[in-house]
């Protein structure tokens, strides 16, 4: 495990910023604010069947934080709220220790963030804004 | 007996180095332990930097360290979870930040019950809560043994109760609160119950979850930690309905001069920097405390205690304040000789190298219950001996010559 | 010159320890002092025990300690009186001290004068007492480089203000207030002038009495002091007219179920056991800076800050908050590099040995003042090198590479 | 100097109570309570061309407090407002450390009481509440 946060492979995935933009007529949308650093975070989901058809992200925050909304907007297409909510927990578990969930690759660039614990909720803040956006749905 | 007082007494750094001090004024102040000393030592040495995100290494460690000791609070409690553990000042901030968060929600009609025991410092709180909200304070009365009285519980738990504010031992008369058959009337009115906790830690690990409460303040400096930190542990459901009571850094989500939004407990009653390295040495205090031999030590104070109760008894013209046995109660013994002013006893005493306490403690409404002014208390540690409790007798008989 | 950076550097133990950090968060903490970390030990080995009224020896050295501290404050603020001096958790609990006790007096259409660089600890208790009691707050709005725009003093400080509550230098800008117009202007319409002085005391010693403030907040940690610990100073007239904040031991004059007097201050505003070895080593910390050179010191910090803003101002896409000179300001330098999140920043500069802060430095209003959410803040003191300001400089030409 | 605050010569000053009971009829009469350790003196005086012609106290104090307010008992007539208030500075002089003051020879009987700051205010107590005393009658 590389001690370095800053890999290539996690820069090229924040900068690429996959989903990053807004969609026409979201079905679901949530904004959330770092408590403590003011990042903020908008997720936007539009929805076929309980599952995400597509995803759109704002992002104002550092690096580890666009990455994580960058590998949702790659990946995140075809969750239900109980798939974003397990995926949540395991990238919980993962900054913890644990080893990253199976089909998610890119979450290993993770890793180095576990002994920086003042960061867990930089990686974490877009797929808890992803679940806000999925139950705004639920609730609409 | 795996326990020896001796040896327990040199892990408190200023009584291993006054081997004449007979320090029997742990009701005021506990010595601080070797474990607090060497943990505030080792925090301020190697990981002194503010707490919440800060990013470099040393900022990093100062916050798994404070961390660390809300985690060892929260074992020591048997809380749920490390963020029903708030760090306050002391258990006197403590009990004011119930006073203002669960006052807020508060007003005329309502009523808190306290009783006639309490320590100033649950007892003013709560006046200055009825000046400021018209709320009714409601006095549990004391049975002749300064024990709360509850058979009279029914009368004054009124549903208009809201909460209920008891100490959990006495500071004076050493009663231990049976909190049970309290909590299950408090809660069967709907009122919470907050429990003043600063004389109850010391002498051994508290379950809040077997007790029931939903309220429970400390102070570090009693439980042979630093001073300058205390505790108030909050059920997750009871801190989560609070409102904040100091603001400041920290304790908020998002600050505009509009609006300010706050963060989730325990952070949201943590305004500003808090006592962290006293809070790092508060939670290595209680976790050396944790894995000593409590039954042991229980046996060995109460054996100190009761030999204490015994010599005094016959003493001329002595009277205790509290009761007389040692059912349910702690090692803390308050006594007047007739005559005699406390603060003249303890003088004297001070010369026979005792270290003891005279005056109110803090607790006038008990005294004027007992109808004196004040009383001479003596009150124990782990760390006492029977060399303790003979330099005291010896100097309250010289006391008596030279005074009386 | 008399002054040796690396010299004073020694005389911090932590830092003494670690040849290789290059800790420039001073603004967030500051390293604790030899003489602060010596004074406390000794206090918690050979001086431990709780303050007021004990009569043995221990007790009257611990009373003399915690007075004697209070004594070196006063000094250090050139307050008239040590009973000016009050004990607190720090600034912010000092500020709510005031929010709550001067706040009780006040009312709906009452004024209090903000500035918009205020630290969180200077707003939220001001928006708490505008919910509580329907005060009015005036926030004094800043020239574009982040100083108070005192042209537009007479604007916002009308005959309803009732205090001016600013502080005495910014944590982010590191901009000095001017406080004489203010304090002239604020006497003129009858309102009192509350200091926040956390940034500024850690800078060399502070005369209360030409300020000719009425009160004034600092902490101890962020002056070479304890954790834990912080002072209100306020004129004696002043703090008579305050009722108590919190309620508990040691405030009252005489405590009955019904009703409740109260001490004279400082004491009336020290309820409960107050953070005795804390105070007694922020003591020390004062009076051993009152004897440094500070002439020689600040002209040293100067310097280096003077070389950190040349250097930095030639970096591609980087933007200052706060003036640009160093007239009337603290070292204490905040930027923002173009699309370089402050927390990577700060990451990479950890890899260096650098400690500096990234974030929103509890002061939300004055980053929306800028127009960001953050900054990255390098903040000096005197034992700062111009080693520190290499590496730094360094540490920020590696981020840009590795994040740009 | 002896460090023993108890002679004996104390002690009989204190329980000779010189002044204790009350008074017929007043001019100024005063209570005031140690403010943190419950102890409390009660003084009250008669006075003649405004000067104290007598003294009675009432003490629920110490011995260092009954002493001070005995030996007010013993030679405070002759007093006026502005005699008592010297004699009160002169006594906390005394305490810091300067010489007893001329014509009070058991105010040496408090030299012991000089490291002893907590019990400062016991000797005092009496002091102050006989100004007190006296400035109540001013305002009557
Ligand atoms: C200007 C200013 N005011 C107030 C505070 C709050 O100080 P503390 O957190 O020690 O209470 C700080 C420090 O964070 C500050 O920089
Ligand atoms: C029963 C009780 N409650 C509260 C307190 C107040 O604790 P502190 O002074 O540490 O705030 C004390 C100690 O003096 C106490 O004995």
């Amino acid at each position: 495990m590389s001690d370095d946060l800053y890999q290539q492979a996690l820069l090229d995935l924040a900068k690429a910023a996959h989903g990053a933009g807004t969609l026409p007529s979201p079905d679901g949308e949530a904004l959330r604010d770092s408590p403590l650093c003011g990042d903020r975070v908008r997720m936007q989901v539009a929805l076929e069947g309980g599952r995400i058809r597509a995803i759109a992200h704002d992002v104002k925050g550092c690096l580890l934080c666009r990455a994580a909304a960058s590998l949702l907007g790659l990946h995140g297409a075809g969750l239900d709220a109980a798939g974003a909510g397990a995926l949540r927990d395991r990238v919980a578990a993962t900054l913890a220790g644990s080893e990253p969930p199976p089909g998610w690759p890119e979450l290993k660039l993770f890793e180095p963030v576990r002994p920086h614990r003042n960061r867990h909720g930089c990686v974490l803040l877009p797929f808890e804004t992803l679940l806000a956006a999925l139950d705004s749905q639920t609730r609409a | 007996m795996s326990f020896s007082a001796a040896k327990w007494r040199d892990r408190f750094p200023l009584l291993a180095a006054h081997p004449g001090l007979h320090y029997l004024d742990n009701a005021a102040t506990g010595q601080l332990c070797e474990a607090a000393f060497d943990a505030v030592t080792h925090h301020d040495l190697t990981h002194r930097a503010n707490v919440l995100r800060g990013t470099y290494r040393l900022a990093e460690q100062a916050d798994a360290a404070y961390e660390n000791a809300r985690q060892q609070v929260a074992t020591y409690l048997n809380a749920a979870n490390a963020e029903e553990v708030v760090f306050t000042a002391g258990t006197t901030a403590a009990i004011n930040l119930v006073a203002h968060a669960f006052g807020e929600g508060l007003g005329a009609g309502d009523e808190v019950m306290l009783s006639l025991a309490e320590h100033h410092s649950n007892f003013v709180p709560w006046q200055m809560l009825r000046a400021r909200r018209g709320v009714v304070l409601r006095i549990l009365p004391l049975a002749p043994d300064g024990r709360l009285d509850l058979a009279r519980l029914e009368e004054h738990l009124t549903p208009r109760c809201k909460l209920v504010a008891v100490t959990h031992a006495s500071n004076v008369t050493g009663a231990v609160t049976e909190l049970v058959p309290i909590v299950s009337a408090a809660h069967a009115v709907g009122a919470r119950v907050l429990v003043d906790g600063a004389q109850a830690v010391q002498h051994g690990p508290v379950d809040v979850q077997a007790l029931g409460v939903d309220l429970y303040a400390f102070s570090g400096h009693k439980a042979f930690g630093p001073t300058g930190v205390g505790v108030l542990w909050g059920k997750a459901e009871a801190l989560e309905q609070l409102p904040p009571f100091l603001g400041g850094g920290g304790m908020i989500g998002r600050v505009t001069p509009g609006e300010t939004t706050f963060a989730m407990p325990p952070r949201r009653f943590e305004a500003g920097t808090p006592p962290i390295a006293q809070a790092v040495g508060l939670g290595a205090a209680l976790d050396w405390l944790q894995a000593q031999p409590w039954a042991d030590m229980h046996a060995h104070t109460a054996r100190l205690a009761q030999r204490l109760l015994e010599e005094l008894a016959v003493l001329p013209g002595l009277t205790f304040l509290g009761p007389r046995d040692l059912r349910n109660r702690l090692p803390i013994v308050s006594f007047n000789l007739d005559g005699l002013h406390p603060h003249d006893v303890c003088q004297v005493l001070d010369r026979h190298g005792v270290a003891v306490r005279g005056g109110h403690h803090c607790a006038q409404p008990l005294m004027d219950f007992f109808g004196v002014a004040g009383a001479v208390r003596a009150s124990l540690a782990p760390y006492n001996s029977e060399a303790d409790i003979d330099a005291l007798l010896a100097g309250l008989k010289d006391a008596m010559r030279k005074l009386g």
